[in-house]
This record gives C-alpha cells, structure tokens and sequence, in this order.
C-alpha cells in the first residue's frame, strides 16, 4: 500500500509541475494534450463507475459526453446569439453556471437512458445504450440551429471569476482540479454502502435481491452518477475545444471512452485515467510520427490485452510489491 | 486402467494436491473418499487435463500427462463432473447425442434409448432445455452424456448429489449394473455404506494426499480411522 | 390463537404445459421447522422461488404474518422478514466471506443510499457479520476470496449470509447438497441450534436430515402436495414410499 | 405499385443486412465472442473479390476468392488473437478486436490505396427483369434474395439439427465440458470462426458491385448487424432473419414514406428533416422498442 | 536558410482518406517541381492525420502551433475539422489557406483577414449544377442528398439557380448503402432530370445502383464535382457514362499551367489526380506566390495577406481570382463523362456556365 501512495503522490506532483516543465522543454502543447488526458480522463473515470464497478457495458456513455458538450455549446451560442433557448433559457458563459448545468442535463438524459435501458442487461444492454446515443447523435446531425454536423464553434471559453480561462495552463490546472475532484468522488463512491451494492450487483444480481436490495434504484442511480461525470468531461471538453460536435455523441466515441477504461483496467480506480492518457498519447505521438499510425496503434492494444491480463494497472501491479 | 502416482496439483499458486496415489483396476469399482476441500475434484481435474503441472498419471497404459482433455476423453473416459454443468441452452436429446460416441467399441453400446430406458424422466423432458430441468433431472442427464460416450472408465464425481432417495437407490443400481457388464468406475460419493457393498476398493484423501487405502472389508475394519478422515 | 406465520393457498404455476406447483396448501406456524420432500422435479425449487419472489405466481396467495406478500419483489419480502439459501450456491466470488455477509447486515441496517463514508469500515456492522461467520463455523474463512471457498464452506456462507438478514422464516433448498459427512452434521448442528428461534421451511434430499430435524414433512409430488404430517407418518406413507423414499439403504 | 415495389426493396435490403447478420450470429450469438472484425472480414471479402475480378474478370471466380480470403483471414485471426479470448470476458474482446480492426483497415490502407476499387457488376445480372406489370426489378437483387434466403436455411440446419451446431451452443456456456467429453473444441471454434468469416466475406462479394469497396466499409454496416442480431434474439439464426428482414422494411419504408406523411401535416422543409432525422434513427428505434417490450429480443425465449 | 515549416492536417485514414492523399501528394508534387522551394523559399512541409476527428485536429494544431512554431496552415479537408482547428490558427496569429473545406461560417460575417480559400465556397459547387441544369433545358428535377449540413447546403445551392420545377426532394442517410426506395420513389415522380450530391462511397453505391435499375438510361442526371470525381469514377466505371458534371477543374483544361501539372502528376504518381488534387497543387503556387513576395516571411501577417491577394500565379483553373472574403473568384464549367478512345469513361469538358463567380456570402464579409 505504502508503495502506491508514494507513486501517486510522485504522479500528482509530476502533474502538477507538467506546465513549467513542458514550457522549459518547448514542448508547450503537452500542457493541451494533458489537458485532453485530463478531461478524457474524467469520462473514463465515470465510465468504469458503471462498467468496471457496476458491471453495466455502456456502449454509449458518449451520448453523455455530447450532451454536456452541447450544453456549454448551447449556452454559449445564445449567449452570443443574444436569444433564448427554446424562448425560455438565457444563454451564458459563466463556467459557473454551465458547468453545473452540463451535468444536470447530462445526468437528465442519463436517467431517462437509464430508466428505460437497465430494465435489459447484458449484451443487449450493450446494444440498447448504443441504440440511444446513436439517436442523440442523429439528433443532433438534425439540428441547424447548432451547426448540424459541421459542429458548434464558440469564439471564447467560459469564464471565471478571477482566473483566465483562455491560458493554457489555467485551463489546465481547471481540469487537472476537476479531474483530482471526480477521482476523489469515485474513490469514497466505490469504497462506500452504496459502491459496496453496486460493486455485488456486478456480481449477482439474484443475490442481492435475496439479501433485500432492489436492483434497479441503485444501478439507475450510478448510471445518473456516470452520466454527470462524462456531462462534466463534454462540459470541459466543449470548452478546451471551444467547439461541439456530434462526433462527440457516436458511436465510435462511446468505443474510445471503453477502450480507455478497459486498457486502463476496468474496475480499478487510476485505470481509466492511465487508459487515458495511454490512448490519448500514444494517438498524439504515433500520427506525428507516421500517417500509418493505425497499425502500430492496434498492435500496442492488441499486445495489451493479450498480455497484461487487466489492463495497464495489471501490468503496473505485477512490477509493484503488493504488500510493503 | 488408470493409475496415479505421486500426483500434485496446483491452482496456480496454491498447492491443492501433494501426493495422491490410487490405482482403478479394469472392471472395478473405486471409491475416492474425504472431506470438504480435500482434493478429490482436484483429483478428477488431474486426470481429464484439466489442471497443467501433472505426472505420474497413467490410463490404459499410457502415460496421459500433458494431454489436451479432449484427447483424454477420447482416450475412452467419461466425466459427471461435480456440479453436473450440463449444456443449459441445449434439449435434454441434444445434451444426450451432441457427444456421443463409441470409445469402448463395444458392440452393445448405450443408445439414446437405453438411456430413456434407464431415465424415463429423461425422455418425458427430451425437449426441454437443459437449463429449465429440476436438479435431480439434470444430474440424470449429466450420467447419460457421459454413458453416451460408452467409455472404458466412468468417472463419477459427487453424481447422487441431490436425488431423491428412489433416484438414488435406482442410480446404485445402474452402477451395479455397469460393474456387472465390466465397466470400470472412479466413484466420489459420500454414502459410505452403500459404497461398501457397491465398490471393491476404497482411496481417502487428506488435504491433497492418500492417506488411507483398502477394500471394503478393511473399512468396515478401520472403521476408528475412516471415521477420523471422513466423519460417520 | 395467532395467525400462522406462513400461510399458502392454492399457489400454482405453470411452466407451458407443465404445472411445476399446483395449488400448494402449505401453513408454518411460529417457530416450526417444516420439511419438503418430494421426487427431482417435484416442484420444490418452484415452490421456494415463488414464495421469495423470484418467479411469479400464476395463482393464489402467499401471507406472512397475515399480511399479503405474494405480489410484492424479492427484496421488498426480504425486509418483511423472508430469508433463503440456493440450492445452487449464488455468491459473489470477488468478495470475501466477510464482505458478503456485512452487505446482508448492511441491508437490514436501512437503504445504502449513502455514498461517502467506507462502508467496510463500519464497526457496528464487520462485527455483527463477524458474529455470523462464527455461527456457521467460517469465521477462519472470513477473509478468503468467496470465489476460492470449497463448495461446503459455500454453504455455509449461504447460511451465513441468510441468517445476517434476520429472517423470520428462513428457506432453505438443499443445505445439505455438496457436503461431505462430517459437514452435514455440522450443518445439522447448525440449523438444530436454529430451531425454535426461526421459524423454517427447509427442502432437502437428505432423510437423515429430515428426519432428526423436522417438525413436520410435507410431501410434494408432481406439484401437489400428496401427504403431511410428522415424521414417523411420513416414514410409514405408503405413497411416500413409493413415489419418494424407495426401499432398502440409499 | 411503389408501395408493393418499397416492400420489396426494403426485403431485398433486410436480406442484405442478413447476409452481414449470418456470420455475426454465429460468432456473436452462438460462439458467445464479441467480433467487432466482422466488419473487416467483409471488407477482406470484397477486396479479395474486386481484385480478382479485376485480374481474370471471371465474377464465379471473384466470389470464391471473396469467400475463401475472408475465411481465411477468419481462421489467421482465430488462431492467433481470438482463441485466447474465449475464456475472457466481453470486454477484452472488444479492445483486442478494435485492435484488429486498426491493424486490418490500415494494413489494407497500405496495401491497396485508399482510393474506392472498381468492381464490374456479371454481365450476366446487370439487367433488369419485369416481375409485374409496372414492377421492373434488377436481376442483382433477386440474386442477393435468393443468397440470402439459401444461407438463412442452411445456417439453420446446421445451427439447429447439425451436432456440430450443438456443441458450438454447447461450447458457448461450457466450453471445458465439451472438452471433457472428448471434443477437439479448438479445431471447433476455429472451424466455425471460420465459417462465420466465410459468411462475412460471401457479404462483402455480394455487397462489391452495389456500394463502394473501400477502407471502413466494414465499420459502416457492423453496428447495423449487431442491432439485426439483438433484435431478432441473440443467438438465434431465424431471430437474425426475421430481425433483419423487420430491420430492412423499417428503414426502407420510413426513408420511403415518412417525409411524404410528415409533409401532409407540416411545412416542407421542416418534414423532410424531421422525416430523414426519424428514418436515420428508425432501426435504432426499432431496437429500443423491441428490447423494452422483450428484453431479450425477439426469437428467444423470455426468462 | 532554414526551411519554412508548413502545417498540413489532414485527413488520411478512414473513407475519406484518398482526398486527403491527393490534396497533400498534389501540396508535395508543387514544391518538387519547384527544387524543394515555393516561390524560391525552402519549405518544410508537416504533415498528420487527423483520423476525420475534430479534436485530434485540433491536439495537432495546438501541437503544431505552440512546439513547432508554425505560423503557416493548411490541408484540411472536412468541415468539421477546420470548425475546430481554423479559429485555434487564426487566434494563435497563424494563418490558414483552405484546399478544400469552406464552410459557411467563415466566408460570410464569420471571414477573417488571415483566412483564404483556394477551392471554393461550398455553396457555389452546387450552384454551378443548378446553372447547368438550367442550361442544359431540363424542366423538372428530383433532387437529393444526405440529411447533414453540406447536402442542406448542395440542394438549397441547386435550387438557386435551377429554373424548372422541384417535383421530388429527399434527404438521405449519412451512412447509407442501399438506395432502391430513393430510386424507386424518382422513378415513379418521373422527372426529367436527377440532381444529387453523394460525395465519395455513397456516389459509388448510388450511381452503380441507379444503372442497375435502369434509370440511367431513362432519367439523366446532373451533379456536382463532389459526386463524381476522377477517383469514383474509376471506381463506378460505365454506370457514369452520361453524367452531367459542373467543376472549377478538369484534367482536360487546355492551359498550359494544368498540362505542366498532368505531366508532373501522371510521372509522379500512377493514378488519375483528382480535383482536390488541382486544388492542393493551386494552394501550394497560391502560397508560393505570397512567399515570394514576402521573402519567405509570415510573421508579419499584413504583409502577407497583401501579396497573397494577389493571387499572383497560374492556376490550373485558368482565371483565379480573391473576392473580398478571400474566398475563390472563378469559373464553372459543364461537363460530361463520355466513352473514351480506350473504351474507359472520361471526364470531358463541354463548355463554360458561369465566368468569374464568387460566392453568394462574400456580401456579408466586412474586411
Ligand atoms: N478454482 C480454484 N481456485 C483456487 N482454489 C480452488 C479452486 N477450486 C478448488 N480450490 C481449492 O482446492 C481445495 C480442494 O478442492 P476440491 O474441489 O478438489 O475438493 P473436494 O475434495 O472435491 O471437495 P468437495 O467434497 O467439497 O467437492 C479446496 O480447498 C478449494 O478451496
Ligand atoms: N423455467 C422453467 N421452464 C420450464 N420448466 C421449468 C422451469 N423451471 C423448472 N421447470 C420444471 O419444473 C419442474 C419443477 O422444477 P423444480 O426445480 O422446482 O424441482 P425440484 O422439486 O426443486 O427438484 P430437485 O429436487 O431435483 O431440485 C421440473 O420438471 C423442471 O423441469
Ligand atoms: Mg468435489
Ligand atoms: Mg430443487
């Protein structure tokens, strides 16, 4: 255990000195493509919550990542616009209003997803997840008013009071707090009475109901959790992109945010976030250094799962000690 | 017809057997006896291949160690395995016939009918999915596969688990019945009783070992140490 | 005089053409320990997950302590005071014993909608699950993998896990299924020491069990119930013992 | 008339879509392994089929290469990648075989360009024949219904009454009991990977000479034969055909009619995009309805 | 002199890899020619994939711009690319000059001084086949496209300048491969003509299946470039012949800039070029042609943007001009895919519809 705190805590210092070090290197853009780790990191993070923990296969948790997009998108263009939404919401830009609001709506979606796809499971909750966010997708492809499938631009990023948004590393430090917060949220989520539930429906569903748990509450209840978390990802996303689009919301996306948690190591609490950032870097580092780069990428994945048996963190455990 | 000797075991790390030794002559019936947690299916994994790390274990005189469990079974060994594990998406027939072969070669082999003669049950339920059956059905079922493949050694791992006392009495009496034709049987049961009037010869494991060996006379004899290793 | 604790009339399902139970009469009072018997495919499992909830019923009704239950989920009969065990072990193999039967006590503790504070360090809780364990004779296996236990200490935990809830009326099919000898009598033990403290209906194979443990027997054939009374009745049941029991040492 | 043509094309195409399902139900539904390669199987198959078409010009010949390089490349991928996966869990069969999409589509990328190829259509099948009066329909088609009906029949017998189909049920559920009876289940599942890659690649010959064969062709249509699978029934050969034949009347009457209805009770414009928006979402709909009234789709039992 | 480095994202993996080849083979084809300079300034081109997401774009832009230092862009090919990366260049102070992608955010009120377009404005591709459809005399026309925003923009374009009568419009699916109910619905609206835009597969799969069920010989049909260009048209062979196309390029173009670039081409690489290619080749003299003038310097953005307007080089268009929201003043022409001499379809040129056509938002663009 001790050896692991000592990592983390040499991991979020490292984290935090990231924009200093990168700037004296020149590499300034690692300050944005771990800003993208960061925020990919989140939707992961929430992802596992109900794929990992929960054992619910998600196919579409970009649906929620989309919405939360298009909610800071869409807030902002009426802002702009100087309209209301739907003649009844004034736009903003205030990240303190759309950041929250983002995962409000996202959670809403979330528990009108939810409510209708948990009464499945298995492969065909897979595809039900699927089948919705696709039609989120299509949905937004529809609308005009918001750039259709060319996407939604938003000349400036949300403010906050005191702190300017539009430098890098304030930004950076932005999501790197968001990112700490929602690991802080999943890790006392999952050690607690309701991660302990949730983590013995993955298990057996047909025994907890014996032991006086109804399924459903609290699977819908941790698929509202991870909708929030991946609305808050899109929210920073839509911000850190100045930009949404409903390739946000497809299907391959959902695919990405899963290949994230898996690679990483589903169920585990820092996997989704080393999935993460492996994905997000080894896409950056890999398409500068050949236009091939789709091959060698899936023979890293492929290598991966073969071997490791569990993901990075698998692979990361089996050089640790596990007991001092 | 099959023999262990020195027999280890392992799940991977933990060491599970350390020393089983047991020997099924050709036509008889042995008995592989024990608690809770020693070994025994263990054992029975060993032998179909199906635990890596093994020697010693020999069947119809060849060295078996190291094979696929297919390729033991084909060897001519039929499995009712703890549990049953029957195939749950397949009928009561296609549990019966997706396996079934001829490996003793023996002229009088097990037909899907005399299977259904042996387990009328079997054949009001023939199309019925495996999964929907009551547990005594599918324990009947799980018997007729592994006769289906007409093999040289049965080997019954727990297979009265869950009967009823008629079904029960009707299964001793098929296993009778087998001996009678020159079946070879590895039997793991707890009714010590009527394992002494059925089987010739009794093995019992201790955490991982044979610790005890003899035919049915000498366990009534050793009574004092039977009941030590295995409770009444 | 008190209504009996439970109360079964006319309970019937149907599976296609075939009716697994088939208008079951079955009435426990306070405190008893019935038995049901009957042939592989009686009925017996049907019957049990119809009174917990897990199937629904076709027809009649189930009352516990004179209340109405029989439309009601598994878990809400849970909190009303029903308790059961698998015939095929259901457990949570990545947790250990004592996880396991700590979410029991924590569900009779109130709803766990709370999601901050560590749920395994919950003092009140680990020692009441631990008091459980010990019950059943578990407690060294309290910290083992569930998912690494021999069948018999399976078992045991199923109890366990049963017994944290605190049931009323606890079902029990085929506690005796797996183990050995020396654990059955354990087992009986067990549930002997449990007798007339909980009020139990327990479906078993095993006539040694049956015989020292029960109250009374109830036999089910083909989905009806063909005989009831106490033990000896039972054992000298003409129809019993042709339909059930057989002849001779088995 | 065009209705009766519309009901007609929309069958033609859940034949096509069932032709992509064959495969994918058996791999999917039967052999319990999550195949995202499926899609790129087909692209094997159409490649394989164009460039031979493109050499010898022989159309029988191109199907048989389309058939024989998609099973092939099925029972490569079998041995090396698939086989140590059965006993995981669905989602490591998800990251490896995304992997393998990544490897295939860009190896085909560097092998064959990224233009689209050209594949003739037979000469043979190119026309059209009158089937009623005011019905003209193009012999192709009918050609891929006839397929498509052949291979629902035969998938079916071999699925339901053949022993090979069972012990492939069988050894979705328990794998090491088929083994412990005595069955060679590697040589098994390898032969039906097989197989099911073969289906994927009779797809994608067929597919050649009506859509583009290209990279990413695969991906396209792969979600589309994974909601036919779970429509019908997981695991389920007559769910996979019913399921794609609802699938294929669905999308093509709602692209058919839907704006024309819509327009009868709103302005133009707004119709068209609210009837192309609804008919994009219309086999999605279709899934999520099916499966909130049987969860478990609609050829299989409800538990 | 250390060479100027150019960043060229583009898209190269997925179904829209090929434009994304022929615009950066076309780019790398001009330099070559030129001894590895542009307008006598040693260039140094970056290229990377932008997998068609938007975000990775961007990644690479950002990555571009801040550790590179990159002040010059360009290679985008899809709209929503260049939604994502275009106002990250333009804000960091770099400059961007389009190939291809021309959404209508940035040429109207949305134009920016550092923002030019070498191919054209999406809208006025579609424009150019309404005008043909005209001239061509066709009175009625069934018109579709996919349900996104540049098929809305394709037929809202058409429907422009099209004289006759709509008598059936319909919006198709974005990832569509079976087109008999559209085809079955024209058949029975019998129009005089067909307008579509099915840009890439989707052209494939619709001309090949229009052929197939006969329609071709029965109901003409009269695209846009984006529908039919050299690359589908190999890969639909005889099923286009017929084919009414309007275009700002063809191979054909009887200038001698175009016959310099053919050669190159057809030594270079085996394969026709495609009009993305024409346009990668032309934003390559377009910013060789600004580089001279400068000296190679981008820095001083003003200085810049004044000899790129210019637009002091020889298209392979012929006329080549800025209008005021730096978006492409040029010509559109008719043609048609007719049996070659070797038997193959060929794209041929047939005549000039419209002269030194900008684009219908220019007005809206105040620089
Ligand atoms: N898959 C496994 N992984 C790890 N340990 C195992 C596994 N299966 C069994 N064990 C352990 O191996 C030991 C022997 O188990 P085995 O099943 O062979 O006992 P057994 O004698 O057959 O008992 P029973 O009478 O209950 O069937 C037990 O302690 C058990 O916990
Ligand atoms: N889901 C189902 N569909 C169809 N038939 C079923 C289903 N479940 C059970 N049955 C049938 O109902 C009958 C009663 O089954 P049940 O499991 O209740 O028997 P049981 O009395 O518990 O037997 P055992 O003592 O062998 O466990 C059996 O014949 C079984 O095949
Ligand atoms: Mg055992
Ligand atoms: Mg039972």
């Amino acid at each position: 255990m001790a050896w692991r705190w000592l990592l983390a805590a040499i991991v979020a210092a490292l984290l935090v000195a990231l924009p200093f070090a990168v700037r004296s290197f020149g590499y300034e853009s690692f300050t944005g493509l771990a800003t993208q780790v960061l925020i990919y990191g989140i939707a992961a993070l929430s992802l596992n919550l109900i794929l990992g923990y929960g054992g619910m296969v998600s196919f579409g948790h970009a649906a929620f990542f989309g919405v939360g997009a298009y909610a800071v998108g869409i807030l902002y263009y009426h802002m702009a616009d100087d309209s209301l939404f739907l003649g009844l919401v004034p736009g903003t830009d205030a990240m303190l209003v759309t950041l929250p609001a983002a995962m409000i709506v996202a959670g809403l979606v979330a528990a009108i997803i939810g409510a209708f796809s948990l009464r499945t499971g298995g492969v065909q909750f897979i595809m039900i997840t699927l089948a919705f966010a696709q039609m989120l997708f299509f949905l937004f492809v529809s609308l005009d008013t918001y750039g259709g499938d060319d996407g939604l631009i938003m000349r400036r990023r949300d403010v906050l009071p005191f702190l300017d948004t539009r430098d890098p590393t304030t930004f950076y430090y932005l999501c790197l707090a968001a990112a700490a917060l929602w690991l802080g949220v999943t890790y006392c989520l999952v050690r607690s009475r309701f991660g302990f539930v949730l983590n013995g429906m993955r298990q057996n569903e047909n025994r907890m109901a014996a032991m006086g748990y109804a399924p459903y509450p609290y699977k819908l209840v941790a698929f509202v959790i991870a909708g929030m978390g991946a609305g808050l990802a899109g929210a920073l996303m839509a911000n850190y992109l100045r930009f949404a689009s409903p390739d946000m919301l497809h299907w391959t996306k959902s695919g990405e945010l899963m290949m994230m948690v898996i690679l990483g190591g589903a169920g585990t609490l820092f996997g989704p976030l080393l999935g993460a950032a492996a994905l997000v870097i080894l896409e950056a580092v890999l398409t500068a250094y050949t236009e091939n780069w789709q091959l060698p990428l899936g023979i890293i994945l492929l290598a991966i799962v073969l071997f490791s048996h569990g993901g990075i963190v698998a692979l990361v455990r089996r050089f640790l000690p596990d007991k001092p | 017809m099959l023999q262990l000797s020195h027999v280890e075991a392992a799940y991977g790390t933990s060491q599970v057997l350390f020393d089983v030794n047991l020997e099924v002559p050709q036509g008889k019936i042995v008995t592989l006896l024990g608690r809770n947690g020693m070994g025994k299916t263990t054992t029975v994994r060993s032998i179909m291949g199906q635990l890596p790390n093994k020697q010693g274990i020999r069947f119809d005189g060849a060295d078996i160690c190291g094979e696929t469990p297919d390729a033991i079974a084909r060897r001519g060994i039929g499995l009712v395995p703890e549990g049953r594990i029957v195939f749950p998406t397949l009928t009561v027939r296609e549990n019966l016939v997706a396996t079934a072969a001829n490996r003793s070669r023996n002229a009088q082999g097990w037909t899907l009918e005399r299977i259904y003669q042996l387990f009328p049950r079997l054949q009001e339920r023939h199309g019925q999915l495996a999964q929907t059956l009551s547990g005594g059905e599918q324990q009947m079922l799980a018997i007729g596969r592994a006769l289906m493949t007409n093999p040289k050694l049965l080997i019954l791992d727990e297979a009265t688990e869950g009967l009823a006392p008629v079904i029960r009495g009707e299964i001793w009496r098929c296993i009778e019945a087998l001996k009678a034709a020159g079946q070879s049987i590895l039997l793991i049961d707890k009714n010590l009783h009527v394992l002494k009037r059925v089987a010739d010869y009794h093995y019992i494991l201790e955490k991982g070992r044979t610790v005890w060996s003899g035919d049915s006379a000498a366990l009534t004899r050793d009574a004092e140490t039977v009941y030590r290793y295995v409770g009444l | 005089m008190t209504a009996p604790l439970l109360d079964v009339q006319g309970l019937s399902k149907r599976f296609g053409g075939l009716t697994a139970t088939d208008s079951v009469d079955l009435t426990l009072p306070e405190g008893e320990l019935h038995a049901l018997i009957g042939p592989n495919g009686a009925g017996k499992t049907t019957l049990i997950s119809q009174l917990v909830g897990a199937l629904p019923h076709d027809s009649g009704s189930i009352k516990l302590a004179g209340e109405e239950i029989g439309q009601l989920p598994v878990w809400k009969r849970v909190h009303r005071g029903l308790g059961r065990t698998f015939q095929i072990t259901q457990l949570l193999p990545d947790f250990t014993a004592l996880d396991t039967v700590m979410l029991a006590v924590q569900s009779r503790h109130g709803h766990s909608f709370r999601f901050f504070a560590d749920a395994r360090r919950n003092r009140a809780i680990r020692t009441e699950a631990a008091q459980y364990l010990d019950q059943v004779g578990l407690a060294p296996r309290a910290q083992a993998r569930v998912g690494d236990l021999a069948q018999g200490e399976r078992k045991q935990l199923e109890l366990a896990a049963a017994l944290a809830g605190k049931p009323r009326l606890l079902l029990l099919d085929e506690p005796m299924a797996g183990l050995g000898t020396a654990e059955s009598q354990q087992m009986i033990g067990q549930l002997a020491a449990l007798k007339g403290k909980i009020t139990m209906l327990i479906v078993e194979h095993d006539m040694e069990a049956v015989f020292t443990l029960a109250d009374r027997v109830s036999v089910l054939v083909y989905g009806k119930v063909i005989a009831q009374g106490d033990v000896e009745a039972i054992k000298n049941n003409e129809d019993v013992r042709t339909a059930y029991l057989g002849e001779g040492d088995v | 008339m065009l209705v009766l043509e519309q009901i007609l094309n929309g069958i033609q195409f859940g034949i096509a879509l069932f032709l992509m399902s064959a495969g994918l139900t058996l791999i999917f539904g039967i052999m319990g392994v999550i195949n995202l390669t499926h899609g790129s199987l087909y692209m094997v198959g159409a490649y394989a089929a164009a460039i031979v078409a493109a050499k010898t010009g022989s159309a029988l010949l191109a199907l048989l290469a389309g058939l024989a390089g998609a099973a092939v490349a099925g029972v490569v991928i079998e041995a090396l990648v698939i086989r140590r996966l059965y006993a995981r869990d669905h989602l490591d069969q998800v990251l490896a075989t995304f992997a393998l999409i990544l490897i295939i589509n860009q190896t085909a990328t560097m092998l064959f360009g990224r233009q689209p190829l050209f594949v003739a259509m037979p000469p043979a099948l190119s026309h059209s024949v009158t089937l009623l009066p005011g019905l003209v329909y193009p012999v192709y088609r009918l050609v891929v219904i006839g397929v498509g009906l052949l291979v629902a029949i035969g998938l079916a017998l071999l699925i339901n009454r053949t022993r090979i189909g069972m012990l492939v049920r069988a050894g979705a559920t328990s794998r090491e009991m088929v083994r412990a009876l005595g069955v060679d289940i590697r040589l098994l599942y390898t032969v039906v990977f097989g197989l099911g890659a073969l289906l994927a690649g009779l797809a994608g010959a067929m597919a050649g000479p009506i859509i583009a064969v290209q990279v990413g062709m695969g991906e396209q249509i792969l979600i589309l034969a994974f909601v036919v699978v779970v429509i019908g029934g997981v695991g389920s050969v007559r769910g996979a055909f019913y399921g794609a034949l609802l699938a294929g009347l669905i999308d093509t009457l709602l692209r058919a009619f839907l704006p024309g209805l819509l327009r009868q009770v709103m302005t133009g414009s707004g119709a068209d995009a609210l009837g192309a928006g609804l008919s994009s979402m219309g086999v999605y709909l279709l899934m999520a309805i099916v499966l909130l009234l049987r969860p478990k789709g609609l050829f299989v039992k409800q538990s | 002199q250390t060479p100027l480095k150019v960043g060229f994202i583009t898209t190269l993996s997925g179904p829209g890899g090929y434009l994304g080849q022929d615009i950066r083979d076309a780019f790398n084809l001009a330099i070559k020619m030129q001894g590895g300079k542009l307008g006598g300034v040693p260039v140094e081109v970056v290229v990377e994939d932008d997998g068609l997401k938007p975000g990775q774009g961007k990644q690479i832009a950002d990555k571009m711009l801040k550790n590179d230092k990159i002040k010059l862009f360009t290679g985008i090919v899809f709209s929503n690319v260049s939604g994502a990366v275009v106002p990250d260049v333009l804000d960091a102070g770099g400059i961007y000059v389009s190939p291809n992608a021309a959404p209508s955010t940035f040429s109207g009120k949305g134009c920016n001084k550092n923002y030019y377009v070498i191919s054209w404005q999406n809208d006025s591709l579609h424009e150019s086949a309404g005008q043909n459809a005209t001239e061509l005399g066709f009175k009625t026309a069934f018109i579709l496209a996919p349900n996104y925003q540049a098929g809305k923009d394709a037929l809202a374009g058409f429907k422009r300048f099209f004289k006759g009568k709509i008598v059936g419009e319909i919006y198709t699916k974005l990832d569509q491969t079976d087109f008999s109910a559209e085809l079955a619905q024209i058949r029975a609206a019998k129009p005089e003509m067909v307008f579509q835009f099915q840009p890439g597969g989707l052209g494939i799969a619709f001309l090949r299946q229009y052929q197939q069920a006969n329609l071709n010989t029965e109901i003409p049909m009269v695209v846009a470039e984006p529908s039919l260009d050299a690359v589908t048209l190999k890969a639909v062979g005889d099923a286009a012949l017929g084919l009414n196309v309007t275009a700002h390029w063809n191979a054909d173009f009887d200038n001698a800039a175009n016959k310099e670039f053919m050669a190159a081409w057809t030594k270079e690489y085996n394969r026709p070029p495609t009009y993305y290619a024409a346009q990668g080749y032309d934003t390559a003299l377009a910013i060789g042609a600004a580089l001279k003038e400068t000296g190679g310097k981008v820095d001083d953005t003003d200085a810049f943007r004044k000899a790129m307007l210019k637009a002091d080089f020889k298209s392979v268009r012929g006329n080549f001009k800025f209008g005021p929201n730096q978006h492409p003043v040029q010509d559109w022409y008719a043609l048609k895919v007719e049996k070659g001499a070797d038997g193959a379809p060929h794209l041929n040129t047939k005549r000039k519809i419209m002269s030194a056509y900008g684009d219908s938002f220019a007005k809206d663009c105040k620089l």
